[in-house]
């Protein structure tokens, strides 16, 4: 039996279905297929289909513990999927707000082929019943508010016309409680008639939060907002606070008797400024002619940061103001259309046209799971994005203080990509500060299993960036790979290698595979990156490099120029043949166990090259005690940078330059 | 008396004029003009059981992809092509609906009225179409015809001059555009 | 007459009809050429009635309705190129914004 | 009688391909997979997403099936086991083929979602670019037979199969019709890594059904065109007609699939350039250098 049944009398007809569904069980994975490939969970094997649509997904597996506000957005997907539909959880722990699992086992291969011939069962038997209840959780409740499809700027609570063009206003639904996801997903009467994407003809405008009570924009650029303080991530200058929209009425009538507050974007704080139609960079205050072309200035409004706090104080002024402007439109039978696409921002190619925002993630086929992008499209083209990892971020204030054991336990535990990367990590820190000597043979023999570490996780970035450019054969292949190296002991990693190099030779000639790559994402070179992403744009900053241990054993670090996407896969390949050197220079492949650091007192701070570049540890001991601790990560800079490599990049273009940047979500500082 | 082809003629008629009477009805733009692309399919089907087979197939594939042309157009140029907001985009109604039904009875009249002489019953087969029409473009009316070709190149490129973004005068704003 | 000529001449006239309402009476460029396409759609039906029973023998028919085709593709050539251009210019493709040229 | 045999051979023909798609999708050859997928789809949930453009999100499905059968119609398996052989045969393949795209445009439109929406205005570029590169060749194939009769095109291949007469044209003809199918590499429509399945993405149960067999339909279709146009038909010795037909339109079917399997999806910009800046040009090339040929050979 399976929770999310499919209402119905079993009758023989269905039965037959059901067992026809048995046998075919698609499923979409959370929070990612590379990640439960880390857990050394083989899908394939066992017969399920991944999927990339909720839509199309009979099972919803949901490996390892995962957050809140991963589950939360699982919960979405559970509402998007097509009864019968059911819940498979490997090794998980809290649910909620999912419903409980049809199937429950432990986060094992053995527990996984259990656990799908449970399923089969479940759904052979149970697909079909007659008394099923709808599924439901509080991410997916909505209010509705009414919008107009010409000025977004136009928000309130009840049907009615625009202020401004006299249209019929068009009911939307948003998020009750929205963090995040704030347009994406709406909640339905029934369980499964949830939405993958807003609305293309009625979607908010870029960055218009209607949830948020303050927003923070910059003043030089309107389209950077933002629910918390900070800094411009285009220019620099320091965010300003501004009221977003809450339920805002802009009704003429109502506003007469009422003291509601008023809240508006675009008109009414604005100040007239003229500029040349030809030539957007020519404005000035007053009207006149073009020094270039002559053509007479137009008028357009702008936004005035003064006259915006001038407006909050004095809400009598903003009446007045918003009145005028208000009548402006309001008295027009006919609408100008110039006045509507007037404010919207244009694009590269220079048509205002309608932007939506469509969320890719968290757990996108083809990006890595909990990573939560939203981008903004103008069409195919990407007009702005913002991205933030959805994956819980590990409290390192050590209060009260932890023991060494439970510290390594703890960081190791934070990155699934990585997690020897990480324990070696906490390991060095803590000898460090305890100023504890390690042998060459056992350094040698933790250099293998960082190098295996590397392999695997280069692995899995090549079979998601088959999965993402649609190259099946890459996909499969790599993580076949991926599994085998998860494991392996130096026999087997060297047996391995002619198949590593047969498939680097592979790639070297693939049809297609230069043109999809080369100019994408390119990043110029700069300290500030790290690992791979470093190294594919000349900068040759390998922590392996300052270690002894590492260039003993004939370390030397790669490094390719272009700092584009194809650089960087050149790179992983790259990386992946030298660490199967290291790996035989090495001669051993041994994870780091803990050894007693004793009772002392000190600070330590150390580097790893984790397979996505150098992570930074600083940690204070006091007797045997981690009382401070600080972690720099490689990926907490990469994501930041997803910003500017995506603008104005087609969305084939800017997924591709996102996921070049091998980013784990798990392991960004926030 | 009422022949099939007649009975053909006035069901894909009719369905071509309603397809244009939704046209101007609907408030959806793509609904707009993907209702004139059946419009215009129903016409074809019209040639076609007007035994014209060549002229009915070219007129079903040309129409496709122009009218999805005209789809993607309207939701670029419009801010509501779902037609959410029920706004309404005309001018002059009742000069305009004057004037098309005049235009319509005008047309009905003179059909009507004037003696067209006697009606051919069969028409020549197809495949004998194909060669005469063929015979006839890279005949008699060959310079018709390759003027026509010469039009629409030089329509296309005016119109791709016309359409392109002007060329960025001040490399140094090149983005200016960008900012509002 | 036959009544197969005067069904096509009438759904010629009438789809006429509707071009000629729809180029009047919308404000949109992409609307009125729209009629306009509709009102040689009518002028094609016409021909292609007066080939099939007037004149079967003659291709010369046939190739008028040809030429109205290419009309129809010229005029969506053009059409869409100034739209394009108005759109980047003043971002509206609304006839009655059109007022540049007006005394 | 012969209709109802060829829609047979057509469903037949439809799950072959799904057979062959499933294998060179996950590399296992499993005969029985397409009729529990197709079972297990019918048995599921089949909504319409609220605020959709109805009418387009129900008719996009049964469209893109109906053009392909269309299509399908004017071609011959053997001289004789055609639904119709049109005198226009040969554009009539491709007038029925164009409405893919309006399919397609409605399937993206109407569930109101902007994967779908992207993945349908993706198409448009796509088809309008690769209708020409159908068209193109085929005017090259009718130059040769004097005939737009699709019956009197694989007899004028009786000598000299196309694919030989006019490589060119048979190799734009194929990429246009793996790009109208939307194979991999070009399946930028449906982009499995992009767009969360494009204009698939919202479409379940039954109706999400009838847009695959539309699909393997329309691949089946535009594999038989082929070998219409280029591979002689049904022509072969010691074989007869039939078998010969079911062997190359198979074997076609087969090379389209299994060529996007090792290559990455082409970059929409590349997909767009190439067409219009190479393959056009080349198709003018092949019909001009088909015409030479024609006047010069006897």
């Amino acid at each position: 039996m399976i929770i999310g049944a499919r209402p119905g009398k079993p009758s023989k007809l269905r039965r037959l279905i059901a067992a026809a569904m048995a046998r075919d069980l698609t499923t979409f994975i959370i929070p990612g297929p590379e990640i439960v490939r880390s857990y050394g969970l083989d899908i394939d094997a066992t017969g399920l289909k991944p999927v990339a649509s909720p839509r199309h997904a009979s099972v919803l597996l949901v490996a390892g513990v995962t957050s809140s506000a991963l589950r939360d957005a699982a919960a979405v997907i559970y509402a998007q999927m097509m009864r019968p539909r059911a819940l498979f959880a490997l090794g998980a722990g809290e649910l909620s707000p999912l419903p409980p699992a049809d199937v429950i086992a432990g986060l094992s291969q053995q527990g996984l082929i259990q656990g799908v011939r449970q399923l089969r069962d479940a759904f052979a038997e149970g697909a079909f019943r007659p008394d099923v209840s709808d599924f439901d959780a509080p991410i997916l409740h909505v209010r509705i508010e009414y919008t107009c499809p010409m000025h977004p700027e136009v928000v309130q609570n009840a049907p009615g016309a625009c202020p401004k063009c006299g249209m019929n206003l068009v009911p939307r639904e948003v998020q009750a409680d929205s963090e995040y996801l704030h347009t994406a997903q709406h909640k339905a009467g029934s369980s499964t008639d949830i939405p993958l994407t807003p609305r293309p003809g009625q979607s908010d405008h870029h960055g218009i939060n209607h949830d948020a009570a303050v927003e923070y924009t910059c003043p030089m650029h309107p389209e950077v907002i933002q629910s918390e303080p900070g800094s411009c991530p285009k220019c620099g200058m320091y965010l300003v606070p501004r009221d977003a929209q809450v339920e805002s009425s802009h009704d003429h009538h109502d506003h007469a008797h009422s003291q509601e507050h008023e809240h508006h974007k675009m008109d009414h704080d604005a100040a007239i400024e003229y500029t040349c139609p030809m030539h957007p960079e020519v404005i000035q205050s007053e009207p006149g002619s073009c020094p270039k072309c002559g053509m007479n200035l137009e008028p357009r409004k702008t936004q005035d940061i003064q006259t915006h706090e001038h407006a909050d104080m004095d809400s009598a002024t903003d009446h007045g103001s918003m009145d005028h402007s208000g009548m402006d439109h309001g008295d027009m039978v006919f609408m100008s259309m110039v006045d509507v696409t007037k404010d919207l921002p244009r694009s590269s190619d220079g048509l205002p046209m309608e932007w939506i925002d469509a969320p890719f993630g968290p757990f996108f086929p083809g990006l890595p799971g909990g990573l939560l992008l939203t981008l903004t499209l103008d069409g195919d083209t990407v007009a702005g994005s913002d991205a933030r990892p959805l994956t819980d971020n590990l409290d390192l204030s050590q209060h009260p203080p932890t023991d060494s054991t439970s510290f390594v336990r703890q960081l190791a535990g934070m990155d699934p990509l990585a997690p020897v990367a990480y324990r070696l990590l906490a390991y060095r820190a803590l000898e460090n500060a305890a100023g504890l000597d390690v042998p060459a043979g056992t350094a040698a023999a933790r250099i293998g299993a960082m190098e295996r570490e590397r392999i695997t996780s280069h692995l899995g970035w090549l079979s998601l960036f088959g999965q993402q450019s649609g190259f099946n054969w890459l996909m499969q292949h790599a993580a076949s790979l991926q599994l085998a190296f998860l494991h392996a002991d130096v026999t087997q990693a060297m047996a391995l290698k002619p198949v590593m190099q047969a498939l680097i030779k592979r790639l070297q000639r693939t049809p297609l595979l230069k043109s999809r790559t080369a100019g994408i994402g390119r990043l110029t070179a700069d300290t500030a990156l790290r690992g791979p992403v470093a190294r594919a744009s000349g900068v040759n900053n390998d922590a392996r490099s300052t270690e002894t241990a590492c260039t003993t054993l004939g370390f030397t670090p790669v490094s390719r120029e272009g700092g584009d996407a194809l650089a960087r896969l050149h790179v992983h390949l790259d990386e992946i043949s030298h660490s199967l050197v290291l790996i035989e220079a090495a001669g051993a492949i041994e994870l780091p166990v803990l050894a007693d650091i004793g009772d002392v007192s000190g600070a330590g701070e150390t580097m790893v090259e984790t397979p996505r570049g150098m992570a930074r540890l600083q940690l204070t001991l006091e007797r045997g005690q981690v009382i401070a601790a600080q972690l720099e990560t490689p990926s907490t800079h990469h994501i930041t940078l997803i910003d500017s490599l995506t603008e104005q990049q087609s969305l084939g273009d800017a997924l591709m330059a996102v996921g070049s940047l091998d980013l784990s979500p798990w392991e960004v500082r926030q | 008396m009422i022949t099939a082809q007649a009975l053909y003629i006035g069901f894909f008629g009719l369905a071509s004029v309603w397809f244009g009477i939704v046209v101007f009805r609907t408030f959806s733009m793509v609904r707009s003009a993907l209702a004139l692309l059946f419009s215009q399919t129903a016409l074809g089907a019209m040639f076609l059981s007007m035994q014209a087979e060549f002229l009915g197939v070219l007129q079903i594939m040309m129409m496709a992809t122009e009218m999805s042309i005209m789809a993607i157009f309207m939701v670029m140029f419009m801010m509501d092509p779902g037609g959410l907001g029920k706004m309404d985009m005309t001018h002059q109604k009742r000069l305009s609906l004057v004037a098309g039904i005049v235009s319509f009875v005008a047309a009905v009249a003179v059909a009507v009225f004037v003696d067209w002489g006697p009606v051919a019953s069969v028409a020549p087969d197809a495949e004998q179409q194909v060669v005469d029409l063929g015979l006839e473009l890279l005949g008699r009316s060959m310079l018709i015809f390759e003027t026509a070709g010469i039009t629409i190149l030089t329509a296309m490129i005016a119109a791709t001059a016309v359409a392109i973004p002007p060329v960025k005068r001040n490399p140094l704003k090149g983005t200016a555009n960008h900012e509002h | 007459m036959s009544i197969e000529l005067l069904l096509a001449l009438i759904t010629g006239a009438a789809l006429f009809g509707v071009g000629v309402y729809g180029a009047l009476s919308q404000t949109n460029l992409v609307m009125i050429m729209m009629g306009i396409e509709l009102i040689l759609a009518g002028a094609m039906v016409n021909l292609v009635a007066f080939w099939r029973y007037l004149h079967p023998d003659n291709p010369a028919g046939q190739m008028f309705v040809l030429i109205v085709m290419t009309v129809m593709a010229i005029e969506m050539t053009v059409g869409f190129g100034v739209a394009i251009a108005r759109f980047r210019a003043k971002g509206s493709v609304e006839m009655e914004e059109a007022t540049d040229l007006k005394g | 009688m012969t209709t109802a045999f060829l829609l047979l051979l057509l469903a037949v023909g439809a799950y072959l391909v799904a057979v062959i798609e499933a294998w060179t999708s996950s590399g296992r050859f499993r005969l029985a997979a397409p009729a529990f997928a197709a079972l297990a789809l019918l048995g599921r949930e089949s909504i319409v997403p609220r605020k959709s453009d109805r009418v387009f999100f129900e008719t996009a499905p049964v469209l893109l099936l109906i053009s392909a059968l269309l299509a399908a119609a004017v071609i011959p398996l053997t001289p004789d086991l055609i639904i119709t052989d049109l005198a226009t045969g040969a554009l009539f393949i491709n007038a029925a083929l164009v409405y893919v795209l309006v399919a397609l445009l409605m399937a993206g439109w109407g569930p109101n979602g902007a994967y779908a929406m992207v993945g349908g205005w993706r198409f448009l570029g796509q088809l309008i670019a690769y209708a020409m590169l159908i068209v193109m060749p085929i005017t090259a194939v009718v130059m040769r037979a004097e005939s737009l009769l699709t019956t009197q095109i694989v007899v004028s291949q009786a000598g000299l199969w196309n694919i030989v007469y006019q490589p060119l044209g048979f190799i734009l003809f194929f990429v246009a019709s793996m790009a109208l199918a939307f194979l991999p590499p070009f399946d930028l429509t449906t982009a499995k890594g992009e767009l969360a399945g494009g204009v698939e993405a919202e479409y379940s149960g039954a109706r999400l059904a009838v847009f695959r067999l539309g699909r393997l339909v329309l691949i089946i279709t535009l594999a038989a065109a082929t070998v219409v146009f280029y591979l002689g038909g049904w022509q072969g010795p010691w074989l007869p007609p039939w078998a010969w037909s079911a062997i190359k339109i198979l074997a076609v079917t087969a090379t389209m699939l299994l060529a996007g399997r090792y290559m990455p999806r082409i970059r929409e910009t590349d997909l767009l350039g190439w067409c219009w800046m190479l393959g056009i040009p080349l198709a003018l090339l092949n019909i001009l250098l088909v015409g030479v040929l024609v006047l010069v050979l006897p």
